[in-house]
């Protein structure tokens, strides 16, 4: 979380002072969601994060230099410059890469899950996605097949209150968004997205009986988008007192004070932790920053895989 | 007579309110399209003037959005719906294809609904936020595809498009949004759909072109007559569907060189509608064989080396011109 | 609906004669539906019928001589031979005219209804559409923008069983399809759709109080298919235990029953009736058989509506 | 070696349960392909042979199929995907676009995933059951699409398609499926995709076509030689994209007339994309201006009437071909 918070924040700096090209998308303060999902999964999981989920990159073991390499379009990062900023994943570490479509890569996980398990894995998915991305066809088509297949999939609803500027009141009518998983005959549940423990505790125990019972789940997690859209929008739209409210829940002050309270990590801990973050982020930034650009005599090449191409 | 300049942005936007002035039946919808005025604020102050049932925000929907704009037409209003990029229009592309493109011919209710799309890159928007899908749209029977490439066109086309009593789908390029100006009258007028406009005499060539790709066309035409004494026509279709089959035989008969640009894949793209037409209809006028100049088939990218190497520009397009002149 | 189930049975055996072109998709079984809604609307009201709803048509005042037209493709027809079979309609009794994309009619008149609505009527909108359609990502868009948008439709879901070969044991794993409902913030209903008095009593008080509140509702109405998807199709997959279920539930028998024992009608006055139904039946095919094909020199006209046609 | 008779619908499932035995990878899926065998029955059997692990039923949601088959094809199986009819496909074009065709490009990770789609009409289909969307398809970078004509073709393109490691979408021909037969050998051979061919040889004019046409234009040739002793070439391009340039390139040359024949819409229509090419790379070589002959740019008709208006006929294109040759 701590080092998924310092690298959106040198991003958001960056992009400010001029030096991101395209835009940068934050995940600050919904980062416990990502936390406490991929802790919980095993290497054969797969995952498909959307805009707001560096914790889940991070989670499966992803770099930051990678991170900051595809932020500044290398030749050297996960998509070569091909794609930008959030657009990007690592199918060795079980991470599919977005398009932006919203809803869209709800079906390509459940094929995937599907896939992996005929091969013999006892992979299940986290499949992320927003409050917006809940009224495109592709998250009903998408939930009810997951249903009917008997994929195990955990579909992570992160109810960030707003899609850009239009707030949960006119993208749905219903109660909670978990009020949909009866309509596909799946459990639902809606959780706080912002207590990174209480969360990682909650999914420990799901992910342990979907794995068993090759089911899926709709997990809602209520939490806060408390930046723009995108760091281009002033977020003026958005009531002030709701960003108080929900900064008084940040999920990494709230980890960090039950955590010290239990005495697991000591301040100190902390501290130094953090220290190390934000020197890895200075690092990797800066050797990114030196990596080459792609060769634009290269475009035209890979838009189709060859022949003998290793398909397993 | 008083004149402003505007931004082709302010200027679709203009020719919005303008419809929303004239014609209480013209609704204005799609995602954030309301108080906060859209992704490029395009419809900023629309719902502030004229109210919350006239313009309105919706779910991330697009086949609802669409569809609902095919009802709203059939039974009474004009909508002007949004997609916030066209790319993501493609989630929906059966409610054009089925609901808006045959139900006149089948059923003599006419469907009168403008859809709104920013199309086109050259700003770092990746494979996604980039798209010019003109050649889908201009294969489906029963639509009208727009495309203009100043703000007087697009002021005035947007609102023929809404008061035409078919689908249009109405594409703007988001690289010239903020970029192109233009000193408009104040006193409004409509551009009727479906005329080409020649934007640069020349006898030399022709580049028959639209949107973002207008402007490269005829900045390479200027500095060819600088450079090279040729003098170049640009011909810019604005109507992509159904086109003005007129102009365009007149542009290639005056010049009796061909080429089209376009910022799409080549492939199926749009300009092989064009050369293939010319090819077909006046092919003994032609001194050269006509060229397209056009993106390869190829997923957007990113970087800007990559973008910039993807989008046709100035240089290539003189290149190419050259070629064909001195062919 | 006795008018209907006669103009089906003949289109039948029009169709094992071989004097159909293209096909023919019955409704026989599901009659109440169409019936006892469109008994409960007012002229205003809109309507987006699919494949198995005749009882629509007619019921909205739509002629049998009109649907043989339709179905022997003529010049005179509604669609003017243009489109054939089920896809017709009747805009000024209020019936839209259907496209074949399952669910994407949905949309379509949640839009009609919001246009009518804004022009001052009080009109409200009833959608017909399966169980199969109910898996579209257009069925969910459709039904969440209705309610975020608080347009009154009936989303009347006829739940016979089948999607074409599909049980509804592979379609989706809710206990009931109404369950969907509250996922929309709406009301949903599971109720008998063979039983066309219960249905009919029961719309009645629905359709009121949608109108009165501008609020959509799922109904789902728990039918039969009793023929194949098409007259080309054997239904040998269907079980024959179930279709022996429902042949007793017929909703004409039951409706007939139920009216004689209320002392509305009398078994007499029933007979009459489907004289007159029969009659009816034969006159029109007579009538449409003789009319004409649709001109071959009229390919090309009307893809595009005039200028200066009517939009109002 | 011993050949047994099949129609087009026959070979393709031959190919399939080729596939099926070769491979477990292999996956066939879509709405009622299982125990009923598909609308057209053309799985008829293969659930049986190889159980619902292999061979299942879907919900009604394209969306899911299209998307679930990239999922499968980047994690490790290689789907066969069944769009019922492809006009239902467009409701989840953004699969197509989005998810199969840029994949590849921006991550290396292949997504070996084949679209099977039953297109064409003549048959009382009307507007929703008859559509030909190559155009559509052919204009997405990253995905390769082919169209057969003949049982061999379509059985050998099939199997290569689905060990192709790049999204095939497969397009069937319904006109075709019971009407063609051939004696194909009992041992299997894959075809490459790829590669057009020559089926009828000629001096006089090329017919460039592919699917249902490819009959039409050999009968039409065939009664221009018996009528008129013209030689016409008929070249099935069998993939539409990539397409085989060379073939094309030597078939112009060859008869320095060029026809393209679809039963597609004319505007931005495949056949736009083959005269553009020709014109573009062999315009010297032309003795007459290439041709379209096409279906117009109408919703497909339902009546009998209409709909043989509609679709090009042995009697347009021997008609046109002959002001070809005669130009
Ligand atoms: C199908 C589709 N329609 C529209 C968009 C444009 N868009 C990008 S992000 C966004 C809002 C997303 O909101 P939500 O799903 O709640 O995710 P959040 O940004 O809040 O994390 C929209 C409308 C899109 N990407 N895809
Ligand atoms: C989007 C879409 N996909 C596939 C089809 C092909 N198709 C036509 S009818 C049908 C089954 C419909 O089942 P249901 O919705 O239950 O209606 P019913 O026929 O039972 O009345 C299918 C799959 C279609 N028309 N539209
Ligand atoms: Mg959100
Ligand atoms: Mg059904």
């Amino acid at each position: 979380m701590l080092l998924a918070r310092r690298t959106e924040e040198r991003l958001i700096r960056l992009y400010h002072q001029g030096r991101i090209f395209g835009g940068v998308y934050a995940g600050i303060g919904q980062e416990a969601i990502g936390a406490a999902t991929t802790l919980n999964s095993r290497p054969e999981d797969l995952f498909s994060p959307l805009i707001r989920d560096m914790t889940v990159h991070i989670g499966r073991g992803e770099t930051v230099l990678n991170i900051f390499r595809q932020y500044l379009g290398r030749a050297t990062g996960p998509t070569g410059g091909r794609d930008g900023n959030v657009h990007y994943g690592n199918l060795s570490l079980g991470v599919l890469t977005m398009v932006s479509h919203l809803g869209a890569m709800l079906p390509v996980i459940v094929g995937a899950v599907i896939a992996r398990r005929r091969r013999g894995s006892e992979s299940i998915g986290f499949a992320y996605f927003g409050d917006g991305a809940s009224s495109t066809g592709d998250f009903h088509e998408a939930l009810n097949f997951a249903s009917v297949m008997d994929v195990p999939v955990v579909f992570v609803l992160e109810n960030n209150q707003y899609a850009y500027s239009t707030p949960v009141s006119r993208q749905y009518r219903c109660r909670n968004l978990a009020d949909r998983a009866v309509g596909y005959g799946m459990e639902g549940y809606r959780v706080d997205g912002n207590d990174a423990v209480g969360l990682y505790l909650f999914v420990q125990r799901l992910s342990r009986k979907i794995r068993h019972e090759a089911r899926p789940v709709l997990l809602e997690c209520e939490t806060m988008r408390m930046r723009g859209h995108g760091e281009h929008d002033d977020f003026s739209y958005v009531p002030k007192s709701l960003l108080r409210k929900f900064s008084r829940r940040d999920p990494i002050v709230r980890a960090v004070k039950t955590l010290v309270e239990a005495g697991v990590i000591s301040e100190e801990d902390f501290s130094a932790l953090d220290g190390e973050c934000r020197q890895e982020v200075d690092r990797a930034y800066r050797r990114a920053l030196a990596e080459p650009e792609p060769d634009p005599a290269t475009l035209e090449e890979g838009v189709y895989a060859p022949r003998g191409n290793d398909l397993s | 007579m008083r004149r402003e300049e505007m931004t082709y942005l302010e200027a679709i936007r203009d020719g919005l309110r303008h419809a929303l002035r004239d014609d209480p039946r013209v609704v204005v919808f799609g995602e954030d399209v309301g108080r906060f005025g859209g992704a490029f604020k395009l419809t900023a102050g629309l719902q502030e003037e004229f109210g919350e049932e006239r313009v309105f925000d919706t779910p991330v929907s697009e086949s609802a959005i669409l569809g609902g704009a095919v009802g709203m037409g059939l039974c009474g209003l004009l909508p002007v719906a949004e997609l916030q990029f066209v790319d993501f229009g493609m989630t929906a592309f059966h409610q054009i294809l089925a609901n808006a493109g045959t139900t006149y011919y089948r059923t003599a209710n006419p469907v009168p609904i403008t859809v709104r799309a920013p199309c086109g890159g050259g700003f770092g928007g990746g494979p996604f936020h980039s798209e010019d899908l003109e050649a889908l749209f201009s294969h489906v029977p029963g639509v009208k595809v727009v495309y203009p490439a100043f703000p007087s066109d697009a002021r005035g086309l947007i609102y023929s498009a809404i008061f035409d009593p078919n689908p249009v789908i109405f594409l703007e390029n988001k690289y010239l949004y903020r970029r192109v100006k233009q000193l408009l009258s104040e006193q409004f007028e409509p551009e009727d759909l479906g005329a080409a406009r020649v934007c640069r005499d020349g006898d030399d060539a022709v580049v028959i072109t639209y949107g973002a790709m207008v402007h490269e066309a005829l900045q390479a035409a200027d500095e060819l007559t600088a450079e090279q004494g040729y003098d170049v026509m640009v011909l810019d279709l604005r109507t992509l569907k159904p086109y003005d089959r007129d102009a365009v035989l007149a542009a290639a008969a005056a010049t009796n060189r061909v080429m089209v640009v376009h910022e799409a894949w080549r492939t199926c793209g749009y300009g092989a509608e064009i050369v293939a037409f010319v090819a077909e209809q006046v092919f003994h006028l032609l001194d050269a064989p006509p060229v397209r100049v056009t993106a390869p088939d190829v997923p957007i990218p990113f970087a800007p080396s990559l973008e910039a190497a993807y989008r046709p520009s100035v240089g290539k397009i003189k290149r190419e011109l050259l070629n064909l002149i001195e062919y």
